[in-house]
């Protein structure tokens, strides 16, 4: 399988193994495709999750992944891609269903938009809140202290 | 004064209720006991309810207040009288505060036909029945009103729920009720009746309980009533006006205190209300049980022992479960206490052994023991079954429980004139 | 795959008309509400009772447990875990430790796995069991609760006596067990096994065949097999889908290869099924129970892991059968003393978004009974 | 009250007769009123009840239980809760905004006066001494009465009605399948 999607799309991919758990590196712009051809293809019919990890030190920011599973091979994959601080992603929504949630939740603790997404909003914040907290940047005190008065009517939630 | 004696006494030798004999001072009387025991008997209820559900689910229920939280039900009066009555800001505070009166009222004033005996109930009205279920139904009125006066979606929904519900299932009680005139009107005169005595004394009269009546058909008309009764007063499995996981608690939702304990008061009178109906209809109201069989008066003293026995049964456990309070300062009321109402019971157990007492609390006990015989199903029921989902309960009503009383019906009419129709057919056959 | 245009969002700014105009009605159900099973909000729209649409509104109980984790230690992080699904910390810290001893690449030893199994079936069963008292008190049912709860009780008592805690254990140590068993507790267990059996008996003598409960199970809140696969639908709700899969069986953890048990699965993904499933799975729990208690290997509870908790750089992906579904821990070590990231895939956050989806077209009181059947813990699913 | 002597055996004195009559009448006028001049139309709804209620109790006066407990059942009992559920589901705040009451309500008062005043002449006696229809004035039965609507309905040799009663009773079957078939878009 990787030899086929190395072959189609060359040096995009990168496919590699730490203990015992594969994973794939690809460009941002090979995406959607490779994406799409895991799902279709090669049967990657459920989509475990979404998540994301911020490097603030790095030039592209972000660790985007999607860890795959398939039920007819009994394999489990991880799809991962480097984006920089503002750029957004293609939702998978229309691939699996389940990413909604999750990238929703992605969007709430990291700020990374995904494109075409049905109802991107935040869904464990309030969302009128400010800051997305897993960014390495946001302090583990931090708050949005404005929105607590406003919205709880005290001083401080801590 | 001697005359207003005499207007007193008047009345003893009579054979009427106190309203068929038109006697006020009576009449007033039996308005206050059957009201003072109406209340008792929903105290009583509230603490064999929450007792009995709790030793069907493992555990012990109130403890706490009084011997075996005896006196629970009065610290929750209490809590409930004190209690900030509150009314939402947004609610229609007129009909708001009408509405529980509504159905306390109308959950009460059914009582006035309910016969406890021959000449035991407060008037005997010649449309008992009719009186019976077009009151009890008012209470609708006050439950819808109850629910939009709260201006808040849940109630609103829970007032709905609950009228359609009640509606619906008043058809087929209707049906089940009918089929009973029609057994009453089975003797040589063909009258039947619509008078709650009358109905007991049809059944006195033809010797048989009409649950056993046309075997199956009145066991059928039974289970129809059973069953609607059961809706009629929104209980498990048909409490959804009230379901807690859906509506949180329906129509009261916004109800607090004085006014919230109404409700809870007219919903255990109408338990009993309609409980009285089955007993009176199906189940031979007063009447003690093989009153065909076992008629030599040797069975008639037995009979009449019972409800003597009955309360020394009561005052032997209460001392049995004095015995067996923790032997600690601590318990040391509360034992007395036990005891003291053990002492209760037993002096009014041998009280009804005297001859003038036992024949005249007869009935009255015969009643009461059916009646209480319904509380526990519905208790038993509570414990038992999930609840029926709004769908399915109207399901239940229109489309299982109508047709089969109107077939019922039908089926009750041919059976009761099958010589008639026989002699008819043959007629018509000859010529 | 369903469609994904028929999962559009709700349209929440529809103004609050009166009924006869508008046929419509925007109910809020929760966050403080009897049957959601926490601090979950729902907005339904309804036409009567039947409901339009829905959309969950969660995040009341969130306290950033992904954050919390860059701050502590591995070590410091472990206890954190239990506070997700607080009804099966059990498996919550299983999940973790082996998630961290597989980046450690270290193994718990024999014993130590046995005692694993043991007690994440023990609190696989308590969860169920808390599960099934819950559901069936939604439905209406009260007294299966209490029953439940008493049986429950047993478990719990012999968590206490293990760990002293019954509800948030923290039982397991990265590279073992916090504690040798105490003396008696293979007694324990088969007492408990030997007395909760006929008890399992009885629930389902109350509730698989009394016709309420049918009618009020059977066809609601049905999911197919392939739509639960395209929602992430994991656990028994997806087995009662008529999906065979069981990450003990499809990559099987701790030492679940050596136990002999059945995946049950359903036919028709409705809630009865979901409830004749989790039935089932108390039987085979007993049976890895049973299995398990009789084989305890001797020997040491801890592998031998370094004080200070330190693993190199890389990341893992590690899932076990929780449950209530996948409950996947991915870890980025930076080779420091603190992970640089961990994310938890709750398996609840990911069923629940299936409610919508199951809710459709079906009446309010369905709404309760699938919420029930979805067996959320609001803690993991807002973490 | 009444000295038990002076009580005949066999029938049912009268308990203080004009003043629940009184009561009655007023309650249902003062109810009869609040219908059309509340805003709110539960609380006209309300008063139409307690109107309706006290209407049943004089029914009962009459010695007519069976008029009073149908009167109960079906109107105070079926119709207003219909009544009710059709009230709560439109717009109380819009209705109130609405008029009350139309231009021709001069005319109505006359009218309702004009009657009023035919009532108050039929019912006293005039200053002569005699009334309007002196041999009109009815006087009731102190008997119960529902054997006798019973007898006049089905009855196989007194009845005259009972063809009239079913015809009625079908009339209203097919109002009730025709209010299914308007109000269901598909059966």
């Amino acid at each position: 399988m990787i030899a086929k999607l190395k072959g189609n799309y060359g040096s995009g991919i990168e496919p590699l193994t730490y203990l015992g758990q594969n994973y794939m590196v690809v460009d941002r712009s090979l995406i959607p495709e490779i994406l799409q051809v895991l799902r279709n293809e090669e049967q990657f019919d459920y989509c475990v999750d979404i998540t994301a990890v911020h490097y603030p030190k790095r030039e592209k920011q972000f660790d985007v992944l999607w860890i795959l599973y398939s039920f007819p091979r009994n394999q489990r994959i991880r799809v991962k891609t480097q984006i920089a601080d503002g750029e957004t992603l293609p939702s998978s929504v229309p691939i699996w269903a389940t990413t909604n949630w999750l990238e929703r939740e992605v969007f709430d603790m990291f700020g990374i938009r995904f494109d075409g997404h049905p109802d991107m909003k935040r869904i464990l914040l309030p969302d009128g809140w400010k800051g997305h907290p897993l960014r390495k940047d946001y302090g583990i005190l931090q708050q949005d202290n404005e929105w607590v008065q406003i919205n709880l009517g005290i001083e401080s939630g801590q | 004064m001697h005359a207003l004696m005499q207007y007193i006494q008047s009345y003893l030798d009579s054979d009427k209720t106190p309203g068929g004999a038109g006697n006020i001072f009576w009449a007033t009387v039996y308005i206050l006991l059957v009201f003072a025991g109406l209340s008792v008997a929903v105290i009583a209820m509230n603490w064999l309810e929450r007792k009995i559900l709790a030793h069907m689910q493992v555990r012990l229920g109130p403890m706490r207040v009084g011997p075996h939280g005896l006196l629970q039900p009065i610290a929750d009066a209490i809590k409930l009288l004190l209690k900030e009555d509150i009314i939402p800001a947004e609610a229609d505070a007129v009909v708001f505060w009408i509405a529980p009166f509504i159905v306390v009222l109308a959950a009460f004033t059914v009582f006035v036909v309910v016969p406890f005996g021959p000449t035991h109930a407060i008037t005997d009205m010649n449309i008992g029945i009719l009186f019976m279920l077009g009151v009890s139904s008012l209470s609708v009125l006050g439950i819808v009103t109850a629910g939009w006066a709260s201006n808040s979606h849940y109630p609103l929904i829970g007032a709905l729920r609950s009228s359609a519900q009640m509606v619906s299932y008043e058809v087929a009680m209707g049906l089940a009720v009918v089929s009973v005139i029609l057994m009453t009107s089975l003797n040589d005169q063909s009258t039947g009746t619509l008078s709650m005595i009358g109905i007991v004394q049809a059944q006195l009269a033809q010797q048989e309980w009409f649950i056993f009546k046309f075997f199956p058909l009145g066991l059928i008309g039974f289970g129809i009533f059973a069953i609607a009764m059961v809706a009629e007063t929104n209980r498990a499995p048909f409490d959804l006006p009230e379901a807690e996981s859906e509506l949180t608690a329906g129509f009261h939702t916004e109800y607090s205190g004085f006014r919230w304990s109404l409700f809870f008061l007219a919903e255990y009178s109408a338990m009993i209300a309609v409980s009285s109906i089955a007993v009176t209809l199906w189940l031979g109201g007063w009447l003690r049980p093989f009153p065909n069989l076992l008629v030599a008066p040797p069975w008639d003293l037995v009979f009449s022992l019972f409800p003597a026995i009955t309360f020394l049964l009561l005052a032997a456990m209460c001392f049995y479960n004095t015995a067996r309070m923790p032997k600690h300062p601590l318990f040391k009321v509360q034992t007395i206490g036990l005891a003291g109402f053990g002492v209760v019971l037993g002096l009014i157990g041998l009280i009804l052994f005297l001859p003038a007492v036992r024949l005249r609390v007869n009935d009255i006990f015969w009643f009461s023991a059916k009646v209480a015989g319904f509380m526990y199903l519905y208790i038993w029921y509570r414990g038992t079954f999930p609840r029926y989902r709004f769908d399915q309960l109207m399901k239940v009503g229109w489309k299982v429980l109508l047709p089969t009383g109107l077939a019922l019906l039908v089926l009750t009419a041919f059976v009761g004139m099958r010589t008639e129709l026989w002699a008819e057919l043959q007629g018509v056959w000859r010529r | 795959m369903t469609d994904p245009t028929s999962l559009s969002p709700l349209d929440l700014e529809t103004p609050d008309k009166t009924f006869l105009d508008a046929n419509e009605l925007v109910i809020n159900m929760g966050p403080q509400h009897p049957a959601t099973h926490g601090v979950l909000r729902v907005i339904l729209r309804l036409d009567g009772e039947k409901v339009m649409g829905l959309e969950c509104v969660i995040g009341y109980l969130h306290r950033g447990v992904e954050k919390i984790a860059e701050n502590r230690t591995y070590t410091m992080f472990n206890p954190y875990v239990d506070r997700m699904d607080y009804v099966a910390a059990v498996s919550n810290g299983l999940g973790y430790c082996e998630a961290v001893e597989k980046l450690l690449n270290v193994e718990a030893p024999p014993r130590a796995q046995y005692v694993r199994v043991i007690l994440t079936e023990l609190n696989r069963m308590a969860s169920h069991q808390l599960w099934l008292g819950t559901h069936a008190l939604d439905i209406g049912a009260i007294t299966p609760l209490f029953y439940t709860f008493r049986d429950r009780e047993e478990i719990l008592k012999i968590f206490e006596k293990y760990c002293g805690a019954r509800l948030t254990t923290h039982a397991f140590r990265i590279g073992g067990l916090q504690y040798e068993t105490y003396d008696g507790f293979e007694k324990d267990v088969k007492t408990f096994v030997a007395f909760v059996r006929p008890k399992i008996d009885e629930y389902e003598e109350l509730l698989t065949t009394n016709r309420i409960w049918l009618e009020r199970t059977k066809g609601v809140g049905k999911i197919s097999g392939k739509d639960a696969i395209a929602l992430g639908v994991t656990g028994p709700v997806l087995r009662a889908s008529g999906v065979k899969w069981d990450i003990r069986k499809a990559l099987p953890y701790a030492n679940y290869k050596n136990f002999d048990f059945d995946i049950p699965t359903g036919e028709n993904g409705d809630t009865y099924d979901r409830y004749l499933v989790r039935m089932a799975e108390f039987r085979q729990s007993l049976r890895i129970i049973e299995q398990a208690v009789d084989h305890i290997p001797e020997g040491s509870i801890m592998a031998k892991v370094p004080k200070v908790i330190k693993p190199p750089v890389g990341e893992i992906y590690h899932s076990i059968e929780a449950p209530k579904g996948e409950l996947g821990y991915f870890i980025v070590s930076d080779g420091s003393t603190q992970p640089y990231r961990i994310r938890v895939r709750p398996p609840s956050f990911v069923n629940l978004q299936a409610l919508e989806v199951m809710c459709r077209g079906q009446l309010v009181a369905d709404v309760i009974a699938v919420i029930g059947t979805l067996d959320i813990v609001l803690g993991e699913v807002d973490r | 009250m009444n000295p038990a002597g002076m009580i005949p055996a066999g029938t049912n004195p009268p308990v203080a007769t004009p003043f629940f009559f009184y009561l009655l009448a007023a309650i249902m006028v003062i109810g009869g009123v609040m219908v059309i001049t509340r805003k709110n139309a539960v609380h006209s709804a309300m008063a139409l009840i307690t109107t309706l209620l006290a209407q049943a109790a004089l029914y009962l006066m009459l010695y007519a239980p069976f008029v009073a407990g149908v009167q109960i059942i079906l109107y105070a009992g079926g119709i207003m809760v219909l009544f009710l559920f059709v009230i709560m589901l439109i717009s109380v705040e819009r209705a109130e905004k609405e008029r009350q009451f139309n231009k021709q309500w001069p005319v109505g008062i006359v009218a309702a006066a004009a009657l009023g005043g035919l009532f108050i002449a039929v019912y006293t006696t005039t200053t002569k001494g005699r009334a309007l229809f002196p041999e009109g004035r009815m006087t009731y039965g102190e008997t119960q009465n529902t054997q006798q609507i019973a007898a006049l309905l089905f009855d196989r040799t007194a009845g005259q009605y009972m063809f009239a009663f079913e015809i009625a009773s079908l009339l209203l079957l097919v109002a009730i399948i025709g209010a299914v078939v308007m109000a269901k878009k598909r059966i």
